[in-house]
């Protein structure tokens, strides 16, 4: 199916969306389930292209296929085509996209039943689909780009989604307000902040396609980067400033993925973003939004690498040797705040009290980890096992993200709050949910045979093997595995809360009232097939493997040592294994060995205080620490004052005295003036007969004055 | 050449305008009461359109004299016109013939827009043939070759325009006023004849173009140039005087509103315009930009002195004809501008560069005449309507008048915007010429200052605009009844003209180029 | 160029004189009469002027033309000063004083 | 040569129907404001059949219409052969889509403003004065001479002027429209002056844009021979920065803007939409037009300092529309900082062939802002019609609209997405044009700036968005109506458009490529 299937997986959602205004006209339920059908159809497609990656139908031996046409023809020879690019880092995510957006969506027609703004629902949710779809498939930048808008638009629609709601709440920095004004004030506050990122992104986007349009081949497509010759683009754009324009180029395209995967300095929105319903939250934090920034710079970075190695191995002199100082920095970059983003939010994770917030946080440590692993790759150079890494991840985390959000969303559709300290002793009333649940936070633990464990694992020994060879892996592999154990501590923390801690006096009255019940079927089966996956999907890893570097040595310029054959898979599969519990050097594999350290360190603490609950933990909860933790560092906060305060005071500021009191005024006293200059001037005609004749005469005297000496005087007024 | 029949057929306009000044008076002494006045007013219009007729034949007679101009002299008389001796005559040529159409059409429209204007007044057997004395005599103006003859036409204008603003002279406004402009304008006749005289003295001799080959002839340097620069000063004060180039326009503003409305539009329109051309083709003949390279300078900084201070005067004006009458002060300085760059020696640029600016600027002028002439004429008419309906000049009393007398306050809009040169009314146009001469001649402040100016202008007109017909109608505006249509006639026609020659100014245009070729003297080609 | 032993500039300077006299009477005085009496001398001295110089020319021929134009212009100077008087008579008869400084109703 | 003078009879139909519609009018204003649209229909048609004719029937793909009007120097030398003032009208790639866009925008408005003047006194002068002023818009951009340019200039602003002043917000209207008018004809006289001068600079007897390109031979030609001597190079200058003046004044650039916000916010929505969508973008025609093509040089040379003022302009605007309270003033001032974004395009004609996608950047820049600017305005009177005229306009007195008015609110965030630049709406498409082409001209940190910018008209429009249409809705609006479909219509086609043309921008701008392509020097 390949010609159609590229354009199908995220057109057919589109065309969902469009027709789902019509359909609800028809009828409610043609909408609700031809949009959920759709969506499956876009899945349908998207994985029917794994069997052309797989058999090679797709790669056309040094590049992948691309379907195109010709979008804008611009004179002088080139023309910006609109295409979908075929290769398997790109199918992988639109399988991710589509699968697990379509159990979110069947899931969603139990968990949304009866809203009354279902259509635009419908219509967003397929409109994320398809935008995120179309952001992974895109061959160029600026389709990407395209893509990448559209996903920041739902997320405001679908953040936004309850914005009538008129119950009063009250948030740090807003003070009271309905929760209507907070929904969309949320929605708002996801789109500006990656929308500060998308700046950044644009603007490196036209920049390097500025300077692949210097080096003769204007571009946009990545492909196209790779075929540069002697990645020209790179070398003409590292000796503007000392190769200072490349590391800000590269950062701002960092920053793209920064504000969408919610990473260091613009991590503020995510957490917010729970505003939404549940179902949002878990396609923004599983399939679609924030995963578009891992995808992004997972598809920049073996282009970037490959450039780097070449001009490793090209003759030295300036450029060469600006480049090879100045990427390595951004690398590192990547990696640093990857590392740092995913323990301080771990931290974060752990003084949270909306159920909700905990997996945001938890989302955005788990990102952390990804671009951990890809600036680890990229570090690392030859050693494609960071890039691997991250990217098994992702799925890993797109799978019991899902399943942990859809959970937390039968619970809150339960017990009708969001504060874990109103839940409490569920495990009785939700047992199915309860199992879920468990299976998404033991893989979110990295507790094994789950899946999480496979991929947290990974990228453990892909900071091990930058360690063996750099310090700088040192650090990192410390902050994986401090992270590795705050999350296990803050995941027990949160299943003890709900499930496992007495019941809550919200808990009893709803259980006096019979309303607490297990979550219905059509919520329930996509939960159990989410969680049936992280048990299998963590097995499938070495065909991902050799799904994804059977090609890589003709495509990028880097090795690949193991075997690269479907009929190697047997012996992979040995391989995978001892390599993942022993090592050449020791008997038992120090990663694995680090694991299982980081799941003692936090599950001890973990169970004791919140399973078993012999240890009180109560006594914390007020402390500066505390505190500190449950204000997120008082990061949001000083934001906040920083730029929305003073960004709104000073803007209100320019408009009183900049432009009102300043250059408006200043024209209304030029007009004032000449008023008054000519009331002034009027005086003049006193109606004075001898002052008349008076100004006559001085009239007479200045002619004559100036008919006899003004020749000199004059001058100085000719041209 | 004595007169002979083919010469008197090229005094037509001068003979059917005095002439029926004469006819038109005796009338008066028959024709009594209302009908007698509209027969009368009526007779004048026959005879100024037939003046207008005979003018128009005139330009297609010097059109097939190949622009050469037409003379009549009686004195010295003899077969032969020999202008070192003295020698008076007439000298009808293209600009003369340009500036004497705008006259008649002028004086044809006010006279018509007078049937109905003047109906309460009495005396309508002094006005008429006052107004017809008054157009004879600026026909005179252009048409003379020699400075006696001008001088009595001058006197004659400058007299019956005396009697015209003083016409209601039973109110104190009208004496007032005239007093004052008599007082003024009569000196300045003096001192135009007093430099005449000494003109006379350097050079022996009243025709005007014999004079100017005359001074060229005297040996350069030495006394006799103080006493010309001297000469210089006194025509354009004298002149100045009546054409109202600030500082010595102050008899203007008091003059034209207190003069029926009529009066004010031909004051206004084109009585003042006299003193232009006068400057205009004396100066031509008289002082080459070569020998007395200062004076088309200062002369043009008095022309932009004069604009400013018509438009500070006018920003702030509460009565609609004073304000009308600054504006005219601001025109002034615009046409007086095109002609100073006429006479200015322009050294500094390539020849045939200062041709070409010296020649666009003065078409331009000549052409914000007739614009000035047309939109002006038409203002102060439409402002005599509104006082006719309800009897007052005050601005904030007729606010909102437009919206009972919806066909003056169009034609009023469109007037202003032509003065504000806005295009493609005729405004627009003459305007253009005068900055495009300025900038050709690579004087660029003042082309700036014309240009602001004019933007400044704007502001005005708009005002006038705006209170007349967009705020809500006092009082006494909501007595206001439709316009007649004898008065609505000439506004119409005068509006007609506006937007016409707008959009069409080709002819017009080309009338003007050879006017001021004529004043120039460059060749027809 | 001395016509009748009197020089040239004794005629120029007294005309140049009544011009001047005429000047002052209409910058400064108040008596509307007065301005009609100053409006005379300034026609005197440019006629004056002009005889003058229709004399002076070479050859002692009186010129004609000057001499007419003299006499033209004093005649158009009486018609003038009528009209001036009729203004006189009126702004009397209106207001009932002959200072001019009283009649300044028009300004602005 | 044309077949028939589609252009000539597509403007004079507007100026002929003006009378009618009056007249029409009097009585009953919707019969004047239905002629009105029919007027504006049938003259998009026959334009259409202009479009249709130098597309497929003349050989060089432009459309030319030629009267004969003034030759004043005929007379001077007539041995010459004078070129004149060609009175004519002239279509090629670069004006095509600008005309197409006001013919599009103010059909639209007309349409819309049956409906939102269907209350108000005196439509049948309304519906002249706008037919008046379409007619003023579009014979700018089709001007074949400058005076001919100039005349349609003024023209386009008295009608306004007058449709401010009387149908604007009173009390206020009658002061900004004077306000406006001073602004707008200050900078036409510059304009005024800068033709005169470009007249004398060339000794040329024409001043026929058309000529400008297609005769080699022509005396405009020279000028741009003389530019390679400094002295007139510097005149030439002066020249450019005359024009830039006018053109500023008109586009709204920092510090000339004030007239905008005042005038834009209180002229009745349909004007505003018209003034805000196509009007101002018309001296973004005109520089492209005028200034980069024969005064390149000059133009070039200053284009850097010039793109300092670009950025001012987007922030300055952006900054403002922040602190505004008044939806219509919010987007008066963001139409500030988008005429940055399409000044930003054209200053980035640093060198030769630098230009080629800021220019056409910027002039897509002028549809699609038209497009989105239009809707956003006329949202904002459609929330003036259905919430009231006073509250209607106060954003903070609103709220969860969305509920109440859901066709409003969607085709109000298609249009500020698209402002914002959100793609696949068309603001995008034509931003990174004008990015691309800022990083071409090598204004690199200017670059930087201009893109953080649409990070800020995102904060504005979507701050209105969620202000007006999320939220909970306060009681007094729980009964606010839908808009009647006289509003509605026109307003779902322009959104319409802006998906259209963002999913497919090669539409209008392949054309507009190849025309830019040709026109740069």
């Amino acid at each position: 199916m390949l010609p159609y299937a590229p354009w199908l997986c995220w057109g057919l959602p589109i065309i969902g969306a469009l027709l789902t205004p019509v359909f609800g006209k028809i009828h409610q339920k043609l909408r609700d389930y031809a949009a959920v059908i759709m969506v499956l159809l876009g899945a349908i497609f998207a994985f029917s292209m794994i069997v052309d990656i797989w058999y090679g139908t797709a790669f056309l031996g040094t590049k992948w296929l691309e379907e195109t046409f010709v979008w804008l023809s611009i004179p002088g020879g080139f023309s910006l085509e609109f295409g979908m690019l075929i290769d398997p880092l790109a199918v992988f995510m639109a399988c991710i996209a589509t699968g697990v957006g379509f159990i979110i969506m069947l899931y969603s027609l139990g968990y949304m039943k009866g809203d009354e703004s279902l259509t635009r629902y419908w219509f967003f949710m397929q409109f994320f689909i398809a935008g995120m779809t179309l952001l992974v498939m895109a061959n160029n930048l600026l389709m990407t780009f395209i893509g990448w808008e559209i996903v920041g638009l739902c997320s405001y629609a679908l953040i936004g989604f309850w914005y009538n709601k008129k119950n009063m709440i009250k948030d740090d920095q807003l003070g009271e307000l309905t929760e209507g004004a907070y929904n969309s004030h949320c929605g708002m506050k996801a789109f500006i902040v990656t929308r500060i990122g998308d700046v950044g992104l644009l603007i490196s986007i036209i920049f390097i396609f500025f300077f692949t349009a210097q080096a003769g081949y204007p571009t946009f497509n990545y492909q196209t980067l790779l075929s540069i010759p002697d990645f020209a683009w790179l070398g003409s754009m590292a000796q503007v400033f000392n190769g200072g324009l490349l590391l800000l180029v590269l950062f701002l395209f960092f920053l793209g993925p920064i504000g969408k995967s919610a990473q260091f300095p613009l991590q503020i929105w995510l957490p917010e973003a729970m505003a939404g319903p549940s179902t949002v939250s878990a396609l923004i934090h599983a399939a679609a939004m924030v995963k578009a920034g891992v995808y992004l710079v997972a598809r920049m970075m073996p282009i970037l690498v490959t450039g780097y190695i070449e001009f490793l191995h090209a003759a030295s002199g300036p450029t060469t040797t600006i480049i090879l100082t100045v990427m390595p920095n951004f690398f590192l970059i990547v990696a640093v705040i990857g590392a740092f983003t995913s323990f301080m939010t771990a931290t974060m994770a752990i003084a949270a009290r909306e159920l909700k917030k905990v997996l945001a946080f938890s989302t955005i440590s788990q990102l952390g980890y990804m671009f951990l692993g890809l600036g680890i790759f990229a570090l690392s150079a030859h050693d494609a096992g960071g890039f691997i890494a991250a990217t098994f991840h992702l799925s890993a985390h797109a799978v019991f993200k899902a399943l942990l959000f859809l959970s937390a969303g039968a619970i809150l559709h339960t017990v009708h709050s969001k504060d874990m300290l109103e839940m409490g002793g569920l495990r009785k009333a939700m047992p199915i949910t309860y199992i879920c649940m468990l299976f998404g936070a033991l893989s979110l633990s990295g507790v094994p045979p789950f899946v999480g464990f496979w991929s947290k694992e990974l990228i453990f020994a892909a900071a091990w093997h930058l360690a063996t060879t750099n310090f700088i892996g040192w650090i990192l592999l410390a902050a994986a595995a401090i992270t590795g154990a705050l999350t296990f501590f803050y995941t027990l923390r949160m299943i003890g809360l709900v499930f496992h801690s007495p019941q809550s006096k919200n808990v009893q009255d709803l259980e006096r009232k019979h309303q607490l019940h297990e979550a219905p079927k059509v919520m329930w089966i996509p939960l159990a097939i989410l969680a049936l996956t992280t048990l299998i999907l963590g097995f499938l890893y070495p065909f991902i493997y050799v799904y994804f570097f059977g090609q890589w040595g003709t495509v990028y310029s880097i090795d690949i040592e193991l075997p690269l054959h479907l009929a190697a898979l047997p012996t992979l599969y040995i391989n995978w294994l001892a390599h993942t519990f022993t090592s050449t050097t020791y008997i038992i594999s120090p990663t694995f060995l680090i694991t299982i350290g980081v799941l003692l360190l936090g599950g001890i603490p973990g169970y004791f205080f919140y399973i078993r609950r012999s240890w009180d933990a109560s006594r914390f909860s007020n402390n500066a620490l505390h505190r500190f933790l449950y204000h997120r560092w008082y990061y949001n906060r000083a934001l906040y004052f920083v730029f929305v305060r003073t960004g709104i005071e000073f803007s209100q500021g320019m408009y009183k005295y900049v432009e009102d009191g300043g250059i408006d005024r200043f024209n209304y006293a030029v007009a004032d003036g000449f008023q008054d200059l000519s009331r002034a001037f009027r005086k003049l005609q006193t109606g004075v007969h001898s002052w008349n004749m008076i100004l006559l005469l001085i009239g007479a005297l200045v002619l004559i004055l100036l008919l006899l000496f003004g020749g000199t005087f004059l001058a100085f007024f000719l041209p | 050449m004595s007169v002979g029949l083919t010469e008197w057929f090229y005094l037509l306009p001068l003979v059917l305008t005095l002439g029926g000044a004469l006819i038109v008076g005796l009338l008066g002494k028959v024709l009594k009461g209302r009908r007698g006045d509209v027969a009368l007013g009526v007779v004048t219009a026959v005879f100024m359109f037939l003046a207008l007729v005979s003018i128009v034949n005139l330009y297609y007679i010097l059109m097939y004299a190949n622009w050469s101009p037409l003379l009549i002299w009686y004195w010295p008389p003899g077969p032969v016109f020999d202008p070192t001796t003295g020698a008076t005559c007439i000298n009808i040529d293209i600009l003369a013939v340009y500036m004497s159409v705008v006259f008649v059409f002028l004086g044809l429209f006010v006279a018509i827009y007078s049937i109905k204007y003047m109906e309460h007044d009495d005396g309508m057997g002094l006005f008429y043939p006052l107004l017809l004395t008054l157009v004879g005599s600026m026909v005179g103006v252009v048409y003379a070759g020699d400075f006696l003859t001008l001088f009595i036409f001058w006197e004659s204008m400058s007299v019956s325009s005396y009697a015209l603003v003083a016409f209601r002279k039973e109110e104190t406004e009208p004496i007032e006023a005239g007093l004052k402009y008599f007082l003024l304008s009569a000196f300045g006749s003096t001192l135009i004849l007093f430099s005449m005289s000494y003109l006379y003295g350097l050079t022996g001799t009243l025709n005007l173009a014999q004079i100017g080959a005359n001074l060229a002839l005297l040996p350069a340097g030495g006394a006799w140039m103080n006493v010309a620069t001297i000469t210089i000063m006194g025509l354009i004060i004298g002149f100045g005087i009546k054409a109202a180039i600030a500082p010595l326009c102050t008899w203007l503003p008091d003059a034209h509103p207190a003069a029926p409305s009529g009066i004010s539009a031909m004051l206004s329109g084109v009585v003042i315009m006299t003193g232009s051309y006068a400057i205009l083709r004396l100066f031509g003949y008289f002082f080459s930009p070569t020998v007395y390279p200062v004076y088309g300078y200062i002369l043009s900084w008095f022309a932009l002195f004069t604009m400013i201070y018509g438009n500070l005067m006018a920003l702030t004006q509460k009565d609609i004809k004073r304000l009308l009458a600054y504006s005219t002060i601001t025109n002034v300085g615009y046409i007086i501008f095109g002609f100073a760059v006429g006479m200015m020696p322009l050294t500094h640029i390539d020849p045939n560069a200062a041709e070409l600016a010296r020649y666009l600027s003065v078409t331009g002028g000549l052409f914000h005449i007739t614009a000035h002439m047309l939109s002006k004429g038409m203002l102060f008419l439409c402002a005599g309507v509104f006082l006719h309906e309800i009897g007052t000049r005050d601005l904030d009393k007729l606010k909102g008048i437009g919206r009972k007398m919806t066909v003056t306050m169009v034609c009023f809009d469109i007037g202003a915007l032509s003065l504000a040169g806005v295009p493609p009314l005729i405004g627009f146009f003459s305007k253009f010429f005068i900055i495009w001469g300025s900038i050709v001649a690579g004087w660029y402040l003042a082309a700036a200052i014309l240009v602001l100016s004019s933007a400044f202008s704007v502001v005005y007109y708009l005002r006038m605009i705006q209170i007349l017909v967009f705020a809500e109608p006092s009082p006494e505006a909501l007595k206001a009844q439709r316009a007649s249509p004898v008065m609505l006639f000439s506004i119409v026609v005068l509006t007609l003209f506006i937007v016409g020659i707008g959009l069409f100014p080709e002819f017009f245009l080309r009338v003007a180029e050879l006017a001021a070729k004529a004043a120039l003297g460059l060749p027809f080609s | 160029m001395i016509p009748y032993g009197v020089p040239l500039e004794f005629f120029l300077i007294t005309a140049v004189f009544l011009y001047a006299v005429g000047f002052y009477i209409m910058a400064t005085k108040r008596n509307m009469i007065k301005f009609i009496i100053g409006l005379e001398l300034l026609l005197d001295g440019a006629h004056l002027n002009f005889i003058t110089f229709a004399t002076a020319w070479p050859g002692f021929v009186i010129d004609p033309l000057a001499q007419s134009l003299v006499i033209i212009s004093i005649c158009i100077g009486g018609g003038v000063i009528a009209v001036g008087l009729a203004f006189v008579i009126r702004a009397y008869n209106l207001r009932g004083t002959l200072d001019i400084r009283k009649l300044n109703e028009l300004r602005h | 040569m044309a077949l028939f003078q589609y252009l000539t009879f597509s403007i004079l139909l507007m100026v002929i129907g003006a009378p009618i519609a009056w007249l029409l009018g009097r009585k009953k204003g919707r019969v004047g404001g239905v002629f009105a649209l029919a007027v504006m229909g049938i003259s998009f048609f026959v334009f259409a059949l202009a479009w249709f004719e130098m597309a497929y029937i003349s050989p060089y793909q432009t459309y030319e219409e030629v009267l004969l009007w003034i030759d004043p120097l005929y007379l001077l030398e007539p041995s010459t052969p004078s070129f004149g003032f060609l009175f004519g009208f002239y279509l090629d790639g670069l004006n095509l889509p600008v005309a197409t866009i006001i013919y599009i925008l103010t059909t639209a408005a007309t349409c819309y403003s049956i409906g939102y003047m269907a209350k108000s006194p005196g439509q049948g002068k309304f519906f002249a004065l706008l037919l008046l002023y379409n007619a003023g818009i579009l014979g700018v951009v089709l001007a074949t001479n400058l005076v001919q340019f100039y005349i349609f200039w003024e023209l386009m602003l008295i009608p306004s002027y007058f449709l401010i002043a009387q149908w604007g917000t009173k009390p206020r209207s009658v002061n900004i429209a004077l306000k406006y008018f001073i602004f707008t004809h200050i900078g036409a006289v510059c304009i005024l002056l800068g033709i005169a001068g470009i007249w004398s600079l060339s000794g040329a007897a024409t001043l026929n844009i058309v000529q400008f390109y297609t005769v080699p031979s022509a005396p405009i030609i020279n000028l741009v021979a003389a530019m390679a001597s400094p002295v007139v190079l510097n005149l030439v200058k002066l020249l450019v920065v005359l024009f830039l003046v006018g053109f500023s004044v008109k586009m709204a650039i920092f510090p000339l803007h004030t007239w905008l916000p005042d005038a834009h916010a209180e002229a009745p929505t349909p004007i505003s939409v018209i003034l805000s969508g196509v009007m101002i973008e018309t001296a973004a025609y005109a520089i492209v037009r005028i200034l980069v093509t024969f005064m390149f040089d000059a133009f070039a040379s200053l284009s850097f300092y010039l793109m300092i003022f670009a950025v001012v302009t987007m922030f300055y605007g952006g900054i403002m529309a922040l602190a505004q309270k008044d939806t219509k003033r919010l987007f008066a001032y963001s139409s500030i900082s988008q005429m940055g974004y399409i000044f930003f395009g054209l200053t980035s004609v640093t060198l030769a062939g630098a230009g080629l996608y800021g220019v056409t950047g910027a002039t897509f820049h002028i549809f699609t802002h038209a497009l989105g600017k239009g809707l956003l305005f006329m949202t904002a009177g459609a929330l003036m019609m259905q919430v009231g005229h006073e509250r209607g306009r106060d954003i903070t007195a609103m709220g969860g609209l969305a509920k109440r008015m859901p066709w409003t609110a969607m085709i109000a965030l298609i249009a500020a997405l698209s402002i914002a630049g959100t793609p696949p709406l068309a603001g995008f498409a034509s931003e990174w044009i004008i990015f691309a082409g800022g990083a071409m001209a090598g204004s690199i940190f200017m670059v930087m700036f201009a893109v953080i910018s649409t990070a800020l008209t995102a904060s504005y429009v979507l701050w209105f968005i969620k202000r007006v249409f999320f939220g909970s809705t306060p009681t007094a609006m729980a009964r606010v109506q839908e808009t009647t479909w006289w509003v509605r219509a026109p307003m779902l086609g322009l959104a319409a458009l802006i998906v259209i043309i963002g999913l497919w921008p090669g539409f209008v701008i392949n054309r507009l490529f190849e025309a830019v392509y040709a026109l740069l020097p």
